[in-house]
């Protein structure tokens, strides 16, 4: 278990993307006996590999360690704790952060709740034509093209990626901050108000 | 000297429209629709003062505006239908309501960027192993490659091309060896062929004359033969001796 | 001490470079009063940082951790120990083998969108001998020989197959973007993204 433990953390640590549990469970559990641990002849399931994951950053926490493994983008990777930021940061300082404009970040809220999605759709929502933020967003890879939509025109169907995920800390895309109340009201409103013609025009003040 | 504003605040008519609804506490659900479409115009009108370019979004929902005002205007049809029919201002509510969903969820989505943004993850990975893998194993599985990656990729290979056209002589890294294999691969369909096919294809100076280099080892290897029926009559290569394969010729 | 500890932790951890003593230095003593460890009013020399790497490093080894700090020539930097390099290698092998490389990926673009095409004709276009390529393209089923040219050689004519239209999730080849499409949305040239506020650099915080 010990070697186990240590072999996890090597590849988890050796890796630059996220790694899911299968991809750790497949490069361990490879029927290649000389690479099996010492002596462990069971296959390692997923959960093991979670719980192992656990009780590794258990120990980082105890000694007080500046990163531990982070969930994010459907994987695990070691990441800085956030109050390391100021430190680190001042690495990177030439290349100032460079923050997406609220006009690109309503774009990736809208296509990570309606993907797939069009850009017509979009335009739609947005009331403002979306290609050079589309473009941008592409390059990028927080977006990428997944298919056509059956519509006329058959347009191209957006929907975001890994690297939107890891840009904003999310797990996965279930993680995505819940529209609020609104959504209720909007539903409830169309409900009864417009279909009912409820909504009287009380003159113009 | 021509300077471009960008008025920052309104991303296009539904954000402007969201700022009156904001600005006068209006009921998103009963919009003042005279009192918004003077507001409305009003921004336009200042726009044309400072000589902005107005985008077109901008006048599609002046006249929108002005469509719904006016219906509104209308005297209420005393019918049986009066239940059905619907507030003249519903499309456009529902279109503020979900504008403004996205644009509150944006904020949200802008909280994570800053939160992320403070988290660092390795970035200098050499010492750690990785020259395990063989070179074989290289042209693996498609994963993670989206069509946006294959048409990026079909349009960098045209790129290049291009800039081959500028610099006609450009090093690249043809083997005599390659161009052997390919010579004696066209052989295997063809046991004859002119000289001139060879190089058909071949745009840059440096390969055709790696191929003909390559065409004299094989001659000397001999691999393959050269003749020529007459003085600067075409010149064929053919091979040398048939093996097995010159059952694709019959294919 | 403590806090300082984890703060030459977390500053090599992250740098995309190996650190030498006095970057680590540079970084920690920057004169900006509100980033000073807690307390702490006095400088720090080279040697304490080296210290403080032989302690990190102590710990690390008491815990039996699978990474350390090692010192080569250009400075420190995080790796993760020999004995792990079979698991780690198996990683990389893994991770290449599920990526299609960039040459691939520019062979089976150009064979997409020019279909039915010769080898010789994907050279032309690539300028590189694409033998090797081909040959694990067929492997991997995306393209299939779908006749021969009429051209001098009757060379084998390549396309795509089924499964390279299921993976993207195109119903035929017809649904595959085109050049067009994209360059409606790219046209533009990389400035104009900025004149649009796509990207907005918040600058110091």
């Amino acid at each position: 278990m010990e070697n186990l433990k240590s072999i996890v953390e090597a590849i988890i640590f050796a890796s630059d993307t996220p790694l899911s549990l299968k991809q750790i469970k497949d490069i361990i559990n490879e029927p290649q006996k000389k690479l099996k641990p010492n002596g462990d002849s069971k296959t390692i399931t997923e959960e093991d590999i979670r719980k192992i994951i656990a009780t590794l950053n258990q120990e980082y926490s105890e000694r007080g360690s500046a990163f531990k493994i982070i969930e994010i983008a459907e994987g695990y990777q070691f990441a800085t704790l956030p109050e390391f930021a100021k430190w680190v940061g001042k690495l990177f300082k030439e290349k100032n952060k460079k923050k997406l404009s609220q006009p690109a970040l309503e774009t990736l809220a809208i296509i990570a709740y309606k993907q797939p999605i069009s850009k017509p759709e979009i335009e739609a929502i947005r009331g403002v034509n979306v290609d050079h933020i589309i473009k941008t967003l592409l390059e990028k890879r927080l977006i990428t093209i997944v298919g056509r939509a059956e519509t006329l025109g058959r347009p191209l169907l957006y929907g975001t990626t890994k690297e939107f995920l890891k840009y904003f800390g999310l797990k996965d895309l279930s993680e995505l901050p819940k529209p609020s109340e609104i959504e209720e009201i909007t539903k409830e409103n169309e409900n009864s108000s417009f279909e009912n013609g409820v909504i009287q025009n009380d003159g113009e003040k | 000297m021509k300077y471009k504003v960008k008025l920052p605040y309104f991303e296009g008519p539904l954000d402007l429209l969201l700022f009156f609804v904001k600005r006068d506490e209006l009921n998103i659900y009963d919009i003042p629709i005279a009192k918004i479409t003077k507001d409305f115009l009003e921004y336009i009108h200042i726009m044309q003062m400072l000589d902005l370019e107005i985008a077109s979004e901008f006048i599609v929902m002046a006249s929108t505006l002005m469509q719904i005002k006016a219906k509104m205007l209308l005297p209420k049809l005393e019918t049986e239908e009066t239940e059905e029919e619907e507030d003249p201002r519903a499309e456009l509510v529902k279109r503020l309501l979900e504008y403004k969903k996205y644009k509150e969820l944006s904020n949200e989505f802008s909280r994570l960027e800053d939160e992320a943004g403070k988290i660092y993850y390795r970035q200098y990975f050499k010492h750690d192993a990785r020259d395990y893998y063989d070179e074989e194993e290289l042209y693996g599985f498609l994963k993670d490659v989206s069509l946006f990656d294959l048409l990026m990729a079909f349009k960098k290979s045209f790129e290049n091309i291009k800039k081959e056209e500028f610099h006609e002589i450009e090093f690249r890294n043809y083997k005599v060896e390659d161009e052997m294999e390919n010579i004696l691969d066209k052989l295997k369909y063809h046991k004859r062929l002119p000289f001139s096919e060879i190089f058909r294809e071949y745009r840059e100076k440096i390969r055709i004359i790696v191929a003909f280099l390559a065409i004299l080892e094989l001659a000397r290897l001999k691999k393959v033969k050269i003749t020529q029926t007459e003085a600067f009559e075409e010149i064929f290569v053919e091979q040398a001796f048939d093996e097995q394969e010159s059952y694709a010729n019959a294919i």
